[in-house]
C-alpha cells in the first residue's frame, strides 16, 4: 500500500515538475494541478495510511490521524483558489501580450 | 484588553478590510484604511513596549493549548516587526490615497488584507498557520502588484505567482514531512521534540532543509531571487514600498527557525552554503544597481542588496550578529520603501522623463535634498542609518567565518551603490534638459509628499536614536537566541504535564 | 442478517456489477459513437441501480444499519440523481459527436494562418 | 456467499474500469473520451457502493451521492466546450 | 393557503422526499426541518424555474412511473444481448418522432424517458417542427418504434400534464 | 526604552589615559570610557562641543537668509565662522600650552561610536586654518561669484563642509572622525558640482566623491581593525597603545587600509587624478578645499595617528615612498599644465607629497617640518588660487597660452601673486623657503639606509627645481610673456575687497618668512607636540642657519628651476608627444565599462525567463534536500512499510499513472490532457475515500468539477496552436529535474511512512466530542481546534474573488470563431434539454447541500463541501441557461456577501471575548426545543456558515466573471 502511494506521489511530482517547466501557460496550469495532487497526497500520508478508519468518533474503533486530513482540506481549497488566480492572470497576459507564453512576451517583442 | 493585545495587529486590518468591502465608496475606504493603519501603528507600538519586558506573551486561539491549538507568540522580534509593518503600511497607504488607489478595483481591502498576512506571519507560532498567512500575504500582493495594469506588471505577476505557488507546494511538503516525522506543527513543540530521541533524524533534517529553502526563496537568495527585481520594479510605488518588508518575512522566519529549532539540534544545516550564496546575492544585486536605468528599478535592486546582506547573518547563529541584522533590517526596509515612494513622486513631477536617469524638468529643492539624504542613507554614508547599520554589521561579522570576504563584499557593494547613485542622481537632477524641458506636471499631492518625507526622514532619525534602537535590537536578539525560554514559554503547562507523564 | 436478504444482496451485487461491465463492454466494443453511447447511459445506470438496491437492503437489514438503525433508503437519492442526469449527458454527448462529425469547412486554413500571424514566432 | 459475490463484483467492475480507460485513450474523437470519462465516473459510483457494502460502512455514501449529483457537470461542460467553445455565455 | 405556502407542490414534495431519503433517519426534528426546506427551497429557487408545468393527475403519473421502471429492466436485457452479441446484426438508425405535445418541459421529460429506456437515445428536440430526433441501437422497423413511443410514453405524459 | 544618557567631562594635562580596554572589539557590548578625574569646570568641554555643534546647527542659515539678498547670506556665513572662532579662542591657550580638552557624548557606545571630541595643538592648528582661511574665502566668494547667484546654497554647503572639517580635526573617537571624513567628501561633492549644469563639474565632483568617498570606506575598515587591535576607538587610548598596535598581527593590513584612506584624500599618487578634475569647482572652493583644508585631511590623519602607526618599516616605505613619488611626479606634471588652476592643482599634489614624505621619514623633526610646511603651503596656495580666480574672473579664461602680460593690467594683484609664487618656489624671506629648508635638512640628515644616503637629497633637490620651474612659468607666462591672445573680457584690477584676502595672506607669507619664531612658533610647537605625543626635539625656527647643505640645495634648486623653465620649448615639444591623459573621460569610460560589464553579467545570469527561474528553484531544492538528507548522521535509509497492497490499490495506481503520464506526454493536446488530469482527480478522490478520508474525498470531488469548468473557460481563449517544441537540451534538463524531484519525493514518502512517529492526534480524537462537540474530528479541527487556519483560508478565497473582479475588469479578449479544427461553433447556445433539466436540479442540489452542511459537525461534510455543491449547482445554471438568464437571478453584491461570510466566521470568534475567552473560542450545547427534542447547537456552526457563504460567493463570482468575458468581447464587436 505504502509503496503504491509513494509511486503515485513520485510520478505526480515528476510530471507536475515537467509540465511546470513548459513555456505556455496552460501546461503550467496542468503541472501545478498535478503537483498539488502530489503534495496533498504526501501531506495526507504524513498521517499514515489506514483503510476503513475514518476519524468519525463512534463507539470503540480505530481512527486514522485526523490532523493531516484537515490540513489537506485547507490545501485543496487554497490550491483551487490559486489555480483560479493563475488562470485569470494567464487570460490577462493573453489579452495584453496577444500570446500565452509564460514570459508574456508581447507580440512586438516576439517579432524582434 | 491586555490579554487580547496579541491578536489585535491581525484583527484591526481584517476588520478594516471587511468595512471597506461593505462601504465601497473610495472616500470611505480611504478614511477607514488610514484610520485603521494609524490605529495599527498605535497598537503595535504599545505591543512593542509591552514586549520589552522580556516576557513571552502567547495567545491561544480558540482557547486550545499549544501545541494542539494555534498560538500567537509575541516576543520583542514579533512585536517590533508588526510595528515596522504598521509604519510602512500607514505611509504607503497615505501615498496611495492620493489617486493611486483609483487605478483598479478593491485596492483598499486587498491592502489591509496584505497587512493581515504580514502581521499574522510575524506573530504566529505555528508553522502551518504561517503557511496560511503566507498565502494571505501572497495573494494580496499578487493583486496589488497587478494594480494599475500594464503588460509589465502582468508579466512580472505570472513569474511571481508561479514561483510562489511552487514555493507553497514546497512549504506543504516540508510541513508534511515535519508532521510525519515529529508529529507536531508548533515551532516550539518541533524544537522540543527535535531534541528528544525516537524520530528519524534524516527526515527531520530534510524537512527543515526544505523549510529553509522556502524561507530563503521568500527572502530573495540567489539563485532564487531573479523574480524579485522584476516584480518590485513593476509594482506601483506604494505597493512596492509595502513589498519592501516582504523579503523580510523570509529573513525573520529563517532567523527564528535557526535560533529556536536548528541551533540546538541541527546546527550545521545553515552552513557555508548560505553565506556563500548570500555573498553572491550581494554581488549580483550590486551589479544590478549599476544596470538600472530608472529610479524604481534601482530601488528594486537595492531591496535585493539588502536582502542579500541580511542573509549573511542567519548562518552565524550569534546574538550580536542578529542584533546588527535587526537594526539593518529596520533601516533597509524603511530606506527601500522610501526609495520607491521617492521614485513615484519624482516620476510624477517630471512628466515624460519620469524617473528615468535622464534630464527632465527640474525638481524642487526639497526633493533634491530628500534624494541626497536618501541616497546617502542607502549608500551607507554617514551620518545616516545606513552607516550605523553597516557599522554594526561590520563590527559583528568580523569574527564570522569568511569575515574578510563579507567585509570586502559589504564595503565594495557600498562603494558601487555610492558611485551609481552619484551618477544617476547627477543625470536625473542636475543634467540640464537638452531640449526645452516640459514644465513640471502640477504640484505633488500633499499625501505623497508627506509619506515620502516621513520615510526619508527615517534615515537621520534612526541614526539619532541609534543607541536605544541598537539596545532594543540587542535585547531582541538575546531573547531570540534563548530557545529554551521560548519553548518553555510557548508549551508552558502542556510541556510540564507531558514531562510528568514521561516521568511516570 | 437473514440468509434470504443476504442472498438477495449477493445476487443484486453480481447482477449490478455485470450490467456495469456490460455497459463498459458496449462502450469499448460498439462500432460508432452513437451506438457506443447506448451502453453506458443505461446498462450502467441499471447496474448501479441494482448495486444501490443491494446496498439499501444490506444496510436496512443490519442492526444499527444506516445512521440510526432501521431502513436505509438514501441510496435511492443516488439513483434519482443518476436518472435525472444520465439523459442530459447522453443528449449533449450525442449533439457534440454529431457536431464533430461535420467536416471542418474551408475556413479552417484561413483561421490557422490568421492565428499563426497573431501568435508570432 | 456475500463475500464471494463482492469479490466477483470487484473483478467485474475492475474490468469495466479497464475498458473505460481503453476507450479513453483510444478515442478516436474527443466525444468518445468524454463519454469514457463520464462512464468512468458512474462506474466509480458503483465501486463506492461496493466498498460501502464490503466494509459495512456508510462513510462512502456521501462520496457516491456527490459523484451522482455533480459527476455530470464535467461531462456537460466538456460537451458544451466542443459545441460552443464558450461554456458560459 | 396551501397554494401560498407551496406554490410548487410537486417540487416541494420532491424536496421533502429527497430530504427524508438522504437523512436516512426519521426523527421529528428532521421531518420538521424537511418541511421547512420544502417551503423555503422552492421559494429561493423560484426565479430559476419561471414556468413549471402543473402536475394535474398524480394517478396516471404513478402508473407511468411503473411502466417506465419495468421497461428499463426488460429492455436492458435486449441491449445486453445486442452488446455482447455479433455486431453486424445491429441496424442502428435515426428516427424522427413527430410530437403532439407542445410543452418544452414535458417534451424534455419524454426525451429523457426515451433516453433512459434502452435501445433509444434522444438526440434533439426540434422546437420549430416539434420533432423528437431519436437514435435507435437496433431499429429494423422505425415506424413501429415511433408508434410505440407515442403510445407508450407521449400520450400518458400528455394526460398527466394536461397539455 | 532608556533615555540617551549625556555624559560630558574633560581631561586636562597631557597625561595619557591608561589602559582603556573600554570599547568592545568584535561585537561584545561594553560601556563607554569610564569618567576620568573631573576636577575642572565643565564649561570648557561645553565650549569644545559647541564648536562643531554651532557649525552643524547653523549651516542652513545662508540658505534661509538669502531671500534678504546675497549680502545677508554672506554675512550669515561669515558670522557663523566668526562664532566658531570665538568659541575656539578661549580654549586656545590651554591647547597652546600642550593640554588637551576631551568632551564625550554617548551615541552608540556598544559599537565604539561616541560623540567624543578633543582639542589639542594639532586640532587647534587645523581649526585656525579652517576658520581663518574660511573667513577669507567667504569674503572672496562674495565678490567672485556672479551677482546672479544668490549665494545661499553656496554658503550653506560651504558651512556644511567647514563643519565636517572641524569635526574631522576635533574628533576624539575614530569612527566619529570617519563620519566627518565622509561628510567632507559628500559636501565637497556638492561644492565641486556647484555649477551643476556643466558636464565637467559633475564629472569632477563624481570623481572626487568616488575616490575620496571610496577611500573613506577603506578607511572605515582600517579604523575598525585598529579599534579592535587597540580595544578602543578613542584616540587617547589608541595613541597610547602604539607598541601593542605595531606588534599586532593585523598591523600591516590595517596600516595599508588606513593609509589608502589618507592617500586618496590627500591626492597621493596614484589617486591624485581626482584633484585636477575637481578644479571645475568655483575658485573659492579650490582655494578652500584644495589648498588649505580637505586635501590636508589626509596628512592630518597621518599626523594624528603617527604615534600609533608611525615608526615602523611599513610606515616608512609606504608613506615615504608614496610621498616621494607624488612629490616628483606631480611637480613635473605641473610644469606642463596650460590651465592656471591645473598647474596649481598639481603643485598642490606635489606639496602634499612633500608633506607625506616628511611624515614618512619618521623622525620627530621631520614631523615638525611636515606640519610647518603644511601651514605655509596653506597660506601661499590659498592666495595663489585666489589670484588665479581674479585672473579668471577678469579675463574670462585661465589658459596661460592666452593670458599674457597681466602685470601691466593688474600690477597689484600681479605683485601679490608673484610673492606667493616665490614662496611656493621656496625663495628666501618667504615662509615657503623655511619649511623647504627644513625638508632639505631632513633629507640630508636622514639616518636610515646608508647605501642610498645621497638618493633622498638628490630627489629633494630635483623636486625643488621642478617647483621653481613651474612657479616661474606661472609668474612669467601669466604676468609677462607679451600680449594677451583674444581674451573674452577686457581685464583690469579687481574690486578692492576681492583682493583683500590675497593681500592678507601674502603679508602672512612675509611675516612668517621673516619672523617665524614669534608668528607660528608657539602654534607649531603645540601642534607638533600633539602630533608626536612626546617631548619635542630641539629646533629653532630662524631665517638663517648659516651656510649648509640645505642652503646649497636651495641654490641648486633655484638655478636648476630657472634653467628648466628656460629650456621649456624643447620640453613642451617633448611633452606634446606623450599620450594625452584625460582623467575625466577615462573615469567616465571606466564607469561605462563597469556598467556594461554588469549589464552583460546580469543579462547572462537572468534571462528573464520563468522557465529558468522554475528550473533553478527545483534544482536548488533537489540539491539542498539531497545534501541535507544524505549528510544526516545515522540515516536509516528507506525501510519497507507495513501494509500489503490490495487489488483496489494496484488498480487505482494504474489508473493514476495512466492519467498522469498520458496528460504529461500529450500536454499539447490540451483538451485530452485536461480530460486525463480529471481522471487523475477522480482517482485521487477514490484514494481519499478508500484511505478513510471521506471529507477530503467530498472536497476533492467538488473542487474537481470547479476546476474543469475553470480550465475550459481559460482554454476557450488560449490560442489552439501549440508552442514550438522545446530543444533536446531543454527536454533533457527538465526530464532530469522531474525525475530527481519525483524519485526523491517518492523515496521520502516511503521512508516517512515507515518512520516512527508520536503525533498530537490523540488530543483531537479525545477532545473532539467533549471539547469540540462534534464527532467528525476533521470538521472540528477545521472549525474549532484550528479554526484560525480556516479563517485565513476563506480570507484567501475571498481575495481570489476580489482579484478576479480587479483583474478581469475591462479585459477584452476575442474568442475564436472556430474550434481548433476550424469548425464553426454549433448554432444552439443553450440546448433546451440541458436548460430544462437543470431547473429541477437546483432546488434538489440545495437540499443536498443543506443536508451536507448540517451534518458536517458529526459526519463527513461541512461548510466547504456544502458551499462547493451549491456553487457548482449555481454555475450549472450559468452553463445551461447563460449569463443573461442566470446573472439577474443570482444574489447580487458579491463583495458584500464575501464580507458577510468573513464577518460570520470572525464575528463569532470575537464574540468569545464577551466571555473573557480568546478569539475563536467555541461553545456548544444541547437546547431542548418543543417537537424537536433537544437540538444540538454549536457556535462552530456559525463559523461554518461563514465558510459556506464565502465558498459559494467566490466560486460563482470567479467562474461567472470568466464567463462574462465573452459577452464583453461580443459587445465590443457590436460597438465597433
Ligand atoms: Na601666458
Ligand atoms: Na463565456
Amino acid at each position: 500500500m505504502e509503496a503504491m502511494l509513494a509511486i503515485a506521489v513520485g510520478v505526480l511530482t515528476a510530471c507536475g515538475v515537467f509540465l511546470i517547466l513548459r513555456a505556455r501557460t496552460f501546461p503550467v496550469l496542468l503541472g501545478l494541478t498535478l503537483l498539488s495532487y502530489a503534495v496533498n497526497l504526501f501531506l495526507f500520508a504524513s498521517g499514515r495510511l489506514q483503510v476503513g478508519a475514518p476519524p468519525l468518533i463512534r463507539a470503540a474503533a480505530a481512527y486514522v490521524d485526523p490532523l493531516p486530513q484537515a490540513l489537506v482540506l485547507t490545501a485543496i481549497v487554497i490550491g483551487f483558489g490559486m489555480t483560479a488566480y493563475l488562470a485569470i492572470l494567464a487570460l490577462r497576459s493573453l489579452a495584453e501580450s496577444g500570446g500565452d507564453h509564460v514570459d508574456a512576451v508581447s507580440t512586438e517583442d516576439a517579432r524582434q | 484588553m491586555n490579554t487580547h493585545a496579541p491578536i489585535l495587529p491581525i484583527l484591526i486590518p481584517f476588520a478594516a478590510a471587511l468595512l471597506q468591502m461593505v462601504a465601497d465608496r473610495l472616500a470611505c475606504q480611504r478614511v477607514v484604511g488610514l484610520l485603521a493603519t494609524a490605529l495599527l501603528v498605535l497598537v503595535t507600538t504599545w505591543l512593542t513596549l509591552l514586549a520589552d519586558d522580556g516576557l513571552l506573551r502567547t495567545y491561544a486561539l480558540g482557547d486550545w493549548p499549544a501545541p494542539f491549538g494555534i498560538v500567537l507568540v509575541v516576543d520583542r522580534l514579533a512585536a517590533g516587526m508588526t510595528l515596522l509593518t504598521a509604519l510602512l503600511g500607514f505611509t504607503a497607504l497615505l501615498y496611495a490615497s492620493a489617486g493611486f488607489d483609483e487605478r483598479g478595483q478593491h485596492f483598499h481591502p486587498l491592502f489591509q488584507l496584505q497587512l493581515v498576512g504580514l502581521t499574522g506571519a510575524f506573530l504566529t507560532g505555528d508553522l502551518f498557520n504561517l503557511f496560511v498567512f503566507f498565502e494571505v500575504m501572497l495573494l494580496a500582493s499578487y493583486t496589488l502588484l497587478a494594480h494599475g495594469g500594464g503588460l509589465a506588471r502582468t508579466r512580472a505577476g505570472i513569474s511571481y505567482v508561479v514561483l510562489n505557488l511552487i514555493g507553497s507546494a514546497l512549504f506543504l511538503i516540508a510541513l508534511g514531512l515535519l508532521y510525519g516525522t515529529l508529529g507536531t506543527l508548533n515551532l516550539a513543540d518541533l524544537a522540543h521534540r527535535l531534541t528528544l530521541p525516537g524520530h528519524d533524524p534524516a527526515l527531520a533534517r530534510l524537512a527543515f532543509a526544505l523549510l529553509v529553502a522556502v524561507f530563503v526563496f521568500k527572502a530573495g537568495l540567489l539563485p532564487l531571487s531573479f523574480w524579485l527585481p522584476h516584480t518590485y520594479s513593476a509594482a506601483g510605488a506604494p505597493v512596492a514600498a509595502l513589498f519592501a518588508i516582504m523579503t523580510k518575512v523570509g529573513i525573520v522566519a529563517l532567523l527564528r527557525v535557526q535560533a529556536i529549532a536548528l541551533t540546538p539540534a541541527i546546527p550545521d544545516l545553515l552552513g557555508y552554503w548560505l553565506t556563500a550564496l548570500a555573498i553572491a546575492t550581494v554581488i549580483f544585486a550590486a551589479l544590478g544597481v549599476l544596470t538600472a536605468s530608472r529610479l524604481r528599478v534601482l530601488a528594486a535592486w537595492l531591496v535585493l542588496l539588502s536582502a542579500g546582506t541580511l542573509l549573511l547573518t542567519p548562518a552565524q547563529a550569534s546574538a550580536q550578529v542578529a542584533a546588527a541584522a535587526f537594526f539593518y533590517l529596520v533601516h533597509s526596509t524603511l530606506a527601500g520603501a522610501a526609495f520607491f515612494l521617492l521614485a513615484g513622486v519624482i516620476a510624477e513631477r517630471r512628466g515624460d522623463a519620469a524617473d528615468h536617469f535622464r534630464s527632465g524638468s527640474p525638481l524642487p529643492i526639497w526633493l533634491q535634498v530628500a534624494f541626497l539624504i536618501l541616497a546617502a542613507t542607502t549608500a551607507g554614508l554617514p551620518p545616516f542609518s545606513g552607516f550605523v547599520g553597516k557599522l554594526m554589521l561590520l563590527t559583528t561579522l568580523r569574527a564570522a567565518p569568511a569575515g574578510t570576504a563579507i567585509w570586502s563584499v559589504l564595503l565594495a557593494s557600498g562603494f558601487i551603490v555610492m558611485i551609481a547613485l552619484a551618477r544617476d542622481g547627477c543625470l536625473m537632477i542636475w543634467k540640464p534638459a537638452t531640449l526645452a524641458a516640459p514644465p513640471p506636471t502640477g504640484a505633488i499631492a500633499w499625501q505623497r509628499a508627506t509619506a515620502t518625507l516621513l520615510l526619508v526622514a527615517a534615515g537621520p532619525l534612526l541614526a539619532m536614536a541609534a543607541r536605544p534602537l541598537a539596545a532594543y535590537a540587542e535585547r531582541t536578539a538575546s531573547q531570540l537566541q534563548a530557545p529554551g525560554a521560548y519553548v518553555a514559554g510557548v508549551l508552558g503547562p502542556t510541556l510540564a504535564t507531558s514531562l510528568r507523564e514521561a516521568a511516570r | 442478517m437473514s440468509p434470504l436478504s443476504e442472498a438477495a444482496v449477493a445476487a443484486l451485487i453480481v447482477l449490478g456489477a455485470l450490467f456495469v461491465l456490460l455497459g463498459s463492454i458496449g462502450l469499448a466494443r460498439l462500432p460508432d459513437f452513437l451506438t457506443r453511447l447506448h451502453g453506458p447511459t443505461k446498462a450502467t445506470t441499471l447496474g448501479v441501480g441494482a448495486l444501490l438496491l443491494a446496498s439499501a437492503i444490506f444496510f436496512s437489514s443490519r442492526e444499527n444499519g444506516g445512521i440510526s438503525g432501521g431502513i436505509s433508503l438514501h441510496e435511492l437519492a443516488i439513483l434519482f440523481f443518476l436518472f435525472i442526469t444520465a439523459p442530459v449527458t447522453a443528449h449533449l454527448l450525442a449533439k457534440a459527436a454529431l457536431h464533430r462529425q461535420r467536416r471542418a469547412d474551408d475556413g479552417k486554413q484561413r483561421e490557422r494562418t490568421r492565428e499563426e500571424r497573431q501568435e508570432g514566432p | 456467499m456475500l463475500n464471494s459475490a463482492i469479490e466477483i463484483a470487484f473483478v467485474l467492475i475492475g474490468t469495466a474500469l479497464a475498458l473505460n480507460l481503453y476507450r479513453l485513450l483510444r478515442g478516436p474523437d474527443a466525444s468518445d473520451r468524454i463519454l469514457a470519462l463520464d462512464t468512468l465516473g458512474i462506474n466509480a459510483i458503483a465501486l463506492l457502493v461496493l466498498f460501502g457494502i464490503s466494509s459495512a460502512s456508510t462513510a462512502y455514501f456521501e462520496a457516491a451521492l456527490l459523484l451522482a449529483l455533480l459527476g455530470f457537470v464535467g461531462t456537460v461542460a466538456l460537451c458544451k466546450f466542443l459545441l460552443r467553445g464558450d461554456i458560459i455565455e | 393557503m396551501i397554494d401560498r405556502l407551496f406554490p410548487r407542490p410537486f417540487l416541494s414534495l420532491t424536496v421533502f422526499l429527497l430530504w427524508t431519503v438522504i437523512t436516512n433517519a426519521a426523527s421529528a426534528g428532521l421531518l420538521l426541518l424537511g418541511a421547512l426546506l420544502a417551503i423555503v427551497v422552492p421559494r429561493l429557487t423560484r426565479p430559476f424555474w419561471p414556468d413549471p408545468p402543473r402536475l394535474v393527475r398524480p394517478g396516471p403519473a404513478l402508473r407511468f412511473l411503473g411502466i417506465f421502471a419495468l421497461d428499463i429492466v426488460t429492455a436492458n436485457w435486449r441491449v445486453a444481448r445486442q452488446v455482447i452479441g455479433p455486431l453486424h446484426r445491429l441496424s442502428p438508425a435515426f428516427v424522427e418522432v413527430p410530437l403532439d405535445l407542445r410543452d418544452p418541459f414535458v417534451a424534455t421529460l419524454l426525451a429523457s424517458v426515451v433516453s433512459l429506456t434502452p435501445g433509444t437515445l434522444s438526440i434533439d428536440v426540434d422546437r420549430q417542427r416539434w420533432i423528437l430526433l431519436i437514435h435507435a441501437l437496433d431499429a429494423p422497423d422505425p415506424l413501429a418504434l415511433v408508434r410505440e413511443i407515442k403510445a407508450r410514453y407521449e400520450s400518458p405524459l400528455k394526460e398527466i400534464f394536461a397539455c | 526604552m532608556k533615555v540617551m544618557t549625556v555624559r560630558l567631562w574633560w581631561i586636562r594635562d597631557g597625561g595619557l589615559i591608561g589602559s582603556g580596554n573600554n570599547h568592545r572589539a568584535s561585537g561584545t557590548p561594553c560601556e563607554p570610557a569610564p569618567p576620568l578625574f573631573a576636577k575642572a569646570p565643565v564649561n570648557s568641554n561645553l565650549l569644545l562641543a559647541a564648536i562643531p555643534a554651532t557649525a552643524f546647527a547653523a549651516f542652513p542659515l545662508p540658505l534661509l537668509l538669502q531671500r534678504y539678498g546675497r549680502t545677508s547670506a554672506a554675512v550669515a556665513a561669515a558670522t557663523v565662522m566668526a562664532m566658531c572662532l570665538g568659541l575656539l579662542l578661549p580654549l586656545a591657550p590651554a591647547a597652546l600650552a600642550g593640554h588637551r580638552e576631551v568632551a564625550r557624548l554617548a551615541w552608540l557606545p556598544a559599537y565604539g561610536l561616541d560623540l567624543s571630541l578633543r582639542l589639542d595643538g594639532l586640532g587647534l592648528l587645523f581649526c585656525l586654518l579652517i576658520l581663518g582661511i574660511g573667513l577669507l574665502v567667504v569674503l572672496y566668494a562674495a565678490w567672485y561669484l556672479p551677482t546672479s547667484d544668490r549665494l545661499g546654497r553656496f554658503y550653506s554647503i560651504l558651512l556644511l563642509f567647514m563643519a565636517a572639517m572641524l569635526g574631522v580635526v576635533l574628533a576624539e573617537n575614530l569612527i566619529l572622525l570617519l563620519i566627518f571624513w565622509e561628510l567632507t567628501s559628500l559636501s565637497s561633492f556638492l561644492l565641486v558640482a556647484y555649477r551643476s549644469d556643466k558636464h565637467e563639474s559633475r564629472i569632477g565632483a563624481r570623481m572626487a566623491l568616488a575616490v575620496t568617498g571610496g577611500g573613506g570606506l577603506v578607511l572605515l575598515a582600517g579604523i575598525l581593525l585598529l579599534g579592535q587591535i587597540a580595544g578602543s576607538f578613542e584616540l587617547t587610548v589608541i595613541l597610547a597603545a602604539g607598541e601593542r598596535i605595531r606588534a599586532h598581527a593585523l598591523y600591516t593590513p590595517m596600516l595599508i587600509l588606513i593609509l589608502l584612506g589618507a592617500f586618496t584624500k590627500s591626492a597621493q599618487f596614484p589617486f591624485h587624478f581626482w584633484l585636477p578634475s575637481a578644479m571645475a569647482a568655483p575658485t573659492p572652493v579650490s582655494a578652500y578645499l584644495h589648498s588649505a583644508t580637505m586635501v590636508k585631511a589626509g596628512v592630518f590623519l597621518l599626523a594624528r595617528l603617527y604615534p600609533a602607526l608611525g615608526s615602523s618599516d611599513g610606515w616608512f616605505w609606504l608613506v615615504g615612498g608614496t610621498g616621494a613619488i607624488t612629490l616628483v611626479y606631480a611637480a613635473a606634471t605641473a610644469l606642463f599644465r596650460n590651465d592656471i588652476k591645473g598647474l596649481l592643482a598639481y603643485s598642490t599634489i606635489s606639496h602634499l607629497g612633500l608633506i607625506t614624505l616628511l611624515f614618512g621619514l619618521d623622525t620627530p623633526l621631520s614631523v615638525v617640518a611636515g606640519l610647518f610646511h603644511l601651514i605655509n603651503h596653506a597660506i601661499f596656495k590659498a592666495s595663489l588660487f585666489m589670484a588665479a580666480g581674479v585672473i579668471d574672473h577678469e579675463c574670462g579664461t585661465r589658459d596661460m597660452r592666452r593670458v599674457n602680460g597681466m602685470f601691466r593690467v593688474m600690477p597689484i594683484t600681479a605683485t601679490l601673486a608673484i610673492i606667493a609664487a616665490a614662496s611656493m618656489a621656496g625663495v628666501p624671506l618667504l615662509n615657503g623657503f623655511l619649511s623647504k629648508e627644513m625638508f632639505f635638512a631632513e633629507t640630508v640628515s636622514y639616518p636610515q639606509f646608508e647605501p642610498l644616503g645621497w638618493a633622498l637629497p638628490l630627489l629633494a633637490t630635483i623636486a625643488g627645481m621642478l617647483a621653481v620651474a613651474y612657479s616661474s612659468r606661472f609668474v612669467h607666462d601669466v604676468f609677462f610673456n607679451g600680449e594677451p591672445v583674444d581674451l573674452p573680457r577686457q581685464p583690469h584690477e579687481p574690486p578692492h575687497w576681492m583682493r583683500a584676502p590675497i593681500e592678507l595672506l601674502v603679508v602672512l607669507c612675509l611675516l612668517v618668512g621673516v619672523f617665524p619664531a614669534w608668528t607660528v612658533g608657539p602654534l607649531l610647537d603645540a601642534a607638533a607636540g600633539a602630533a608626536l605625543q612626546a617631548p619635542l626635539p630641539d629646533f629653532h625656527l630662524a631665517l638663517w642657519h648659516g651656510f649648509n647643505k640645505p642652503v646649497l640645495m636651495s641654490l641648486l634648486a633655484l638655478a636648476g628651476g630657472v634653467l628648466i623653465y628656460a629650456l621649456r620649448r624643447p620640453l613642451f615639444a617633448w611633452q606634446g608627444q606623450l599620450p594625452p591623459m584625460h582623467p575625466r573621460t577615462s573615469f567616465e569610460r571606466f564607469y561605462r565599462a563597469l556598467a556594461s560589464g554588469a549589464r552583460r553579467t546580469v543579462a547572462a545570469v537572468d534571462n528573464g525567463s520563468l522557465q529558468r527561474y522554475s528550473a533553478l528553484l527545483f534544482g536548488f531544492v533537489v540539491v539542498l534536500g539531497g545534501w541535507a538528507f544524505f549528510s544526516a548522521p545515522g540515516n536509516t535509509g528507506v525501510r519497507p512499510a507495513a501494509q500489503p497492497a490490495d487489488e483496489a490499490a494496484v488498480a487505482a495506481l494504474l489508473v493514476l499513472l495512466l492519467g498522469t503520464l498520458g496528460a504529461t506526454a500529450l500536454y499539447r493536446e490540451r483538451l485530452l490532457a485536461l480530460i486525463l488530469v480529471s481522471v487523475v482527480g477522480l482517482t485521487v478522490t477514490l484514494t481519499f475515500v478508500r484511505l478513510s478520508a471521506p471529507d477530503l474525498a467530498l472536497t476533492q470531488l467538488a473542487v474537481e468539477m470547479g476546476t474543469i469548468v475553470l480550465m475550459l473557460l481559460v482554454l476557450h481563449y488560449l490560442p489552439p496552436r501549440n508552442a514550438p517544441r522545446s530543444s533536446a537540451r531543454r527536454l533533457i534538463r527538465d526530464l532530469l529535474l522531474a525525475l530527481l524531484a519525483g524519485g526523491g519525493l517518492a523515496l521520502i514518502t516511503l521512508q516517512m511512512l515507515a518512520a516512527p512517529v508520536d503525533t498530537i492526534a490523540g488530543f483531537y480524537l479525545q477532545q473532539s466530542l467533549p471539547g469540540g462537540g462534534g464527532a467528525n474530528v476533521v470538521n472540528v479541527i477545521l472549525v474549532d481546534f484550528r479554526g484560525f487556519d480556516t479563517l485565513g483560508e476563506i480570507t484567501v478565497l475571498a481575495m481570489v474573488a476580489l482579484a478576479s473582479q480587479a483583474l478581469l475588469d475591462r479585459l477584452i479578449l476575442s474568442p475564436p470563431q472556430r474550434d481548433a479544427d476550424g469548425r464553426r461553433w454549433a448554432a444552439e447556445a443553450h440546448p433546451l434539454f440541458l436548460s430544462i433539466l437543470m431547473r429541477p436540479l437546483l432546488p434538489l442540489a440545495l437540499t443536498v447541500s443543506v443536508y451536507i452542511f448540517l451534518r458536517g459537525h458529526h459526519l463527513p461534510g461541512g461548510g466547504f463541501v456544502a458551499g462547493l455543491i451549491t456553487s457548482v449547482a449555481l454555475v450549472m445554471q450559468y452553463l445551461a441557461n447563460g449569463i443573461a438568464f442566470a446573472q439577474p437571478r443570482m444574489p447580487q453584491q458579491q463583495v458584500r456577501l464575501l464580507a458577510l461570510g468573513l464577518l460570520l466566521a470572525a464575528g463569532i470568534g470575537v464574540a468569545s471575548w464577551l466571555f473573557g475567552r480568546p478569539f475563536l473560542t467555541s461553545a456548544h450545547g444541547h437546547v431542548p426545543l418543543p417537537l424537536l427534542g433537544d437540538v444540538e447547537l454549536a457556535s462552530a456552526m456559525v463559523f461554518d456558515l461563514g465558510v459556506y457563504v464565502v465558498v459559494v460567493t467566490v466560486v460563482v463570482t470567479v467562474l461567472s466573471g470568466l464567463g462574462r468575458l465573452s459577452l464583453r468581447a461580443r459587445d465590443g464587436e457590436e460597438a465597433t
